[in-house]
C-alpha cells in the first residue's frame, strides 16, 4: 500500500506544471499514540521530480511537511506525451514511485 | 550548498538514495547528482541557528515571491507557494522554506535544475502562530522573505 | 399526556430528576451509548431544564412551566461567599479560551476551560471567536455597579435564569468552572484593563 | 482513474464560502489526499477475505447484489434480511459477517482510526462508496415505516439536550450563519446546509490526515457535546444520520470532501 504517488503534468504554454500527492503519514516522532507510547518518525526525506530523464528537481524534506505530502513545480519544455516521474525515499528506508504523462 | 555542510552528509541516507535512484528509478546515472542533505540545518532547534546553518544570514529581497495564508484552518496543513522574479535574483539554485514556531524550523530544501521554474508549492505544519520564511539561494547568495501565518484553534476548541 | 407528566414533576418540586419524556427515547438512547472514562450513561439522563428546553426552538413554550423553571433558577444562584465578584482578568483570559474539559477524553485532573471563544467575541486581538452568542468586546463599558455584578454572576451561574432555553451552558450551577474561576472570568470581562476592554483597531 | 481525478478535481470549488479561509482554501488547491483512500476502498471490496475467502462482490448495498453506483446516496436504508434500517457502515459489517464468514466482533471493534493509524479497511470501504456516489442525488429511502420512525428518532434525539454543558446537536446545529471558533456550522435543519454538509461526508480531515466517515464524525460530535461513548452501529448513530440526510434529499453527492 505505500508508496503510492498521484500526479498530474499539464502543458501551460512553455511551461510545464507538475502536481503530486504522495501517500505518506510524515510522522514527526514526537506524537504519541492513543495508549500513550511514542509513535516513531516516519517522514519522507527526499524527493525528486524526473521530466524523462532529466531531473527537475530535488527535494530534501523534514517532518514538518504535511501528512500524505502535496507538492507542485513548473518546468521549461516539456511536450504532451513526456512522461514525467515522482520518487522518494524515507527514513525508514520505505520508497514510492508515480509515473504520468504531460498532457 | 556550503562548505560546512558537505562533511556532514548521512552516509547511510545518500545510500539509500542513491540506491533508491539505480534500482527503483533505473534512469541514466548522468541526471542523479545526489544532492546532499543539510543535516545541521535541519538538526537546529531555533530559526537563527537554522539559518545560520545555511551559511549566511539572508538578505531579504522583494523577488522572492512568498505565498501563504494568513490565517490557517489548520496548522498541520499550510498551503505554502515560493516564487521568484529571475529578472532580478537570476540563477536560483536552491529554496529552503522555514517555519519559526516548530520544534525544527526547517521543514524543506529544494534544489532546482536550471530550466526549471523558481514556483515550487507544498504544504507544511505550522506548530503556532508565527513567520514563515522562504530563503533562496541566487548566484551563491541567500535571499528571504518573510510571512506571519496565525494559527487558529479549531471546532469546539478543545 | 407527556406534557401533564412534566408539569406535574415541575409544579411538585423541581430537582428530582423524572423519566416523563418518553421512555422508549430513554431506552434507546442509553442502549446507544456506554460510559467513557468521567463520562458515564448517567450524564444522559435529563434535568427538569434540559428536559423543558428539548424542543424545536419554533414550538411554543408553556409559560407556566417556563416561569416556574426561571424562578426556580433565579433562586438557585449560589453568589460569592465573600461578596467579591471579580479576580484576576489575566487568569480569566485562560479560562476563556481554554475548550478543554469533562469530555471522556479530558483528564478530569486538569482544570476544565469555560471556552468563551466557541461562540463569543471578546478580546478584540483575538480573532477566532464564535458567532454562537452576542459579541462580548467592550462589554467593561457596562460598568461595574452591584446590580451589573449580579447579572454577569448569573448570566455565568445560570443563564436560565435571565433567557430560559439559551444554548449557554451552566457554568457554576453545573460546576464546570468553580468559584474562583468565575470570579476571573468576571474581572475579565469587566476589568478596564482587560484585553476584552481595550480599544478596536 | 484520470476520470476520478478529474472528478475530484470539479467538484472541490464548490467550497467557496467559508469566508475567512477563502485564502486558505484558494492555496489548498483541488488536491485532496481521500484520492488514495478510494483507490484502497475498491481494492478491499474485490479483495478475497475471511474464513469464506470471498470478495464483498454479492454485497447487496439496497441496490441488488454487487451494485456500487449511487448506492451510498440512499442510505440509510431498510432492509428485508436483517429487519433493520442500516447505515452504510453496518450493512458492510454485515456483508463481512454473511460473505466471508468474518466474526463481526473483530470487524466492528476497531471501524475507525485512532491516533497513529493511517486509515481502517472500513474507512476505505466507505470513501470508495461515496465516490461510488459522487454527483448522485441525496435519496434515502423513506419507503418502510421503520425508516420513518427512524428519522423521527432521529428528530428527537437532535433536540434532546444532555451531559453536565446541557448540549444537544441543535446547540450548534439549528441556526444558520453561526461559527464556533472560525469554523462554519452548517444548519441541519435547513435542507440546503444539511444537503452541503451530509453530501460531503466521508471527508478528508486535514487536522487528522486521515478519512473520517459521517458516522466517525457523529461519535465525535458526542464527545464534544461531554456526553458518554456513541456506540458504532447504534441506533441513535443511524436515526441521526437518516435524519440529516433526509432533511439533504434533492442535494448532491460531493464526497470525499476535505475539512478542517
Amino acid at each position: 500500500m505505500a508508496g503510492r504517488i498521484k500526479i498530474r503534468a499539464q502543458k501551460k504554454g512553455e511551461m510545464t506544471e507538475v502536481k503530486a500527492l504522495m501517500r505518506h503519514p510524515m510522522e514527526t516522532g514526537m506524537r504519541k499514540d492513543q495508549a500513550g507510547e511514542s509513535i516513531p518518525a516516519h517522514f519522507i526525506t527526499d524527493v525528486a521530480v524526473l521530466h524523462g530523464d532529466q531531473t527537475v528537481m530535488q527535494a530534501h524534506w523534514g517532518a514538518a511537511v504535511s501528512a500524505n505530502p502535496f507538492l507542485g513545480v513548473r518546468f521549461q519544455g516539456g511536450q504532451a506525451g513526456d512522461a514525467v516521474r515522482v520518487v522518494w525515499t524515507d527514513n525508514q528506508g520505505g520508497t514510492g514511485e508515480g509515473e504520468t504523462t504531460i498532457r | 550548498m556550503n562548505k560546512t555542510e558537505k562533511g556532514r552528509v548521512s552516509r547511510r541516507r545518500l545510500l539509500n538514495w542513491v540506491a533508491l535512484l539505480s534500482t527503483a528509478v533505473a534512469l541514466p546515472a548522468r541526471a542523479w547528482a545526489a544532492v546532499t542533505r543539510p543535516d545541521t540545518a535541519f538538526g537546529a532547534t531555533a530559526l537563527d541557528q537554522a539559518l545560520m546553518a545555511l551559511g549566511e544570514t539572508p538578505t531579504r529581497h522583494e523577488g522572492v515571491i512568498f505565498t501563504t495564508p494568513d490565517i490557517a484552518e489548520n496548522g498541520a496543513v499550510v498551503p505554502i507557494r515560493v516564487e521568484v522574479d529571475q529578472t532580478v535574483l537570476p540563477n536560483v539554485s536552491k529554496v529552503y522554506v522555514l517555519v519559526e514556531m516548530n520544534p525544527n524550523p526547517l521543514a524543506a530544501v529544494f534544489d532546482i535544475a536550471s530550466g526549471t521554474e523558481v514556483y515550487i508549492e507544498t504544504r507544511v505544519k505550522v506548530a503556532q502562530t508565527g513567520d514563515l520564511y522562504a530563503v533562496v539561494e541566487s548566484d551563491g547568495q541567500l535571499f528571504m522573505a518573510s510571512r506571519e501565518t496565525k494559527v487558529t484553534l479549531g471546532g469546539c476548541g478543545g | 399526556m407527556k406534557t401533564t407528566l412534566w408539569k406535574m414533576t415541575l409544579l411538585l418540586g423541581i430537582g428530582i430528576a423524572p423519566t416523563a419524556v418518553s421512555e422508549d427515547l430513554a431506552a434507546v438512547i442509553q442502549a446507544s451509548f456506554s460510559d467513557r472514562g468521567q463520562a458515564t450513561l448517567l450524564r444522559l439522563e435529563q434535568d427538569p431544564l434540559q428536559q423543558h428546553c428539548s424542543q424545536p426552538r419554533d414550538q411554543p413554550v408553556d409559560d407556566e412551566i417556563a416561569m416556574a423553571l426561571r424562578q426556580q433558577r433565579l433562586d438557585a444562584v449560589v453568589f460569592p461567599a465573600d461578596g467579591d465578584f471579580l479576580g484576576d482578568w489575566q487568569r480569566g483570559a485562560t479560562v476563556a479560551a481554554s475548550g478543554r474539559g469533562l469530555q471522556f477524553n479530558d483528564d478530569p485532573s486538569i482544570a476544565n476551560g469555560g471556552n468563551c471563544y466557541a461562540c463569543h467575541q471578546l478580546a478584540p486581538s483575538e480573532v477566532a471567536y464564535g458567532t454562537l452568542g452576542p459579541s462580548l468586546t467592550q462589554y467593561g463599558l457596562r460598568g461595574q455597579s452591584d446590580a451589573m455584578l449580579r447579572y454577569t454572576w448569573t448570566k455565568l451561574w445560570d443563564t436560565h435564569a435571565f433567557n430560559l432555553c439559551s444554548h449557554m451552558p451552566r457554568f457554576g450551577a453545573q460546576k464546570i468552572l468553580d468559584e474562583q474561576q468565575l470570579k476571573d472570568v468576571m474581572a475579565f470581562l469587566l476589568d478596564p484593563n482587560s484585553s476584552v476592554n481595550q480599544p478596536t483597531e | 482513474m484520470i476520470t476520478r481525478w478529474c472528478l475530484l478535481w470539479l467538484a472541490f470549488p464548490a467550497w467557496a464560502d467559508e469566508g475567512v479561509f477563502d485564502q486558505y482554501r484558494d492555496l489548498m488547491g483541488d488536491d485532496n489526499p481521500a484520492i488514495f483512500v478510494i483507490d484502497e476502498g475498491e481494492e478491499f471490496w474485490y479483495q478475497s477475505q475471511g474464513p469464506s475467502g470471498a470478495t464483498l462482490e454479492a454485497c447487496d448495498l439496497g441496490l441488488g447484489a454487487g451494485v456500487t453506483r449511487g448506492a451510498y446516496a440512499q442510505f440509510p436504508r431498510y432492509f428485508a434480511d436483517t429487519d433493520r434500517v442500516m447505515d452504510i457502515e453496518t450493512r458492510l459489517i454485515h456483508c463481512m459477517e454473511t460473505l466471508q464468514g468474518r466474526d463481526r466482533t473483530v470487524t466492528a471493534a476497531k471501524p475507525y482510526s485512532l491516533r497513529g493509524d493511517f486509515g481502517t479497511e472500513l474507512e476505505a470501504l466507505v470513501t470508495w462508496l461515496a465516490a461510488e456516489s459522487e454527483g448522485v442525488v441525496i435519496a434515502p429511502e423513506q419507503g418502510h415505516p421503520k425508516e420513518r420512525a427512524m428519522y423521527a428518532l432521529g428528530e428527537e434525539i437532535f433536540f434532546y439536550r444532555a451531559g453536565p454543558h446541557d448540549f444537544s446537536c441543535a446547540t450548534c446545529h439549528e441556526q444558520s450563519d453561526k461559527r464556533i471558533r472560525l469554523q462554519q456550522l452548517p444548519n441541519l435543519t435547513d435542507h440546503h446546509d444539511a444537503a452541503d454538509a451530509y453530501g460531503s461526508w466521508p471527508a478528508y480531515r486535514m487536522s487528522q490526515g486521515l478519512v473520517r466517515t459521517m458516522g466517525w464524525r457523529l461519535q465525535d460530535c458526542f464527545r464534544q457535546q461531554r456526553w458518554p461513548g456513541l456506540t458504532f452501529g447504534s441506533e441513535v448513530s443511524i436515526a441521526l444520520q437518516t435524519y440529516m440526510a433526509v432533511n439533504a434529499a434533492g442535494g448532491i453527492m460531493t464526497a470525499p470532501g476535505l475539512k478542517r
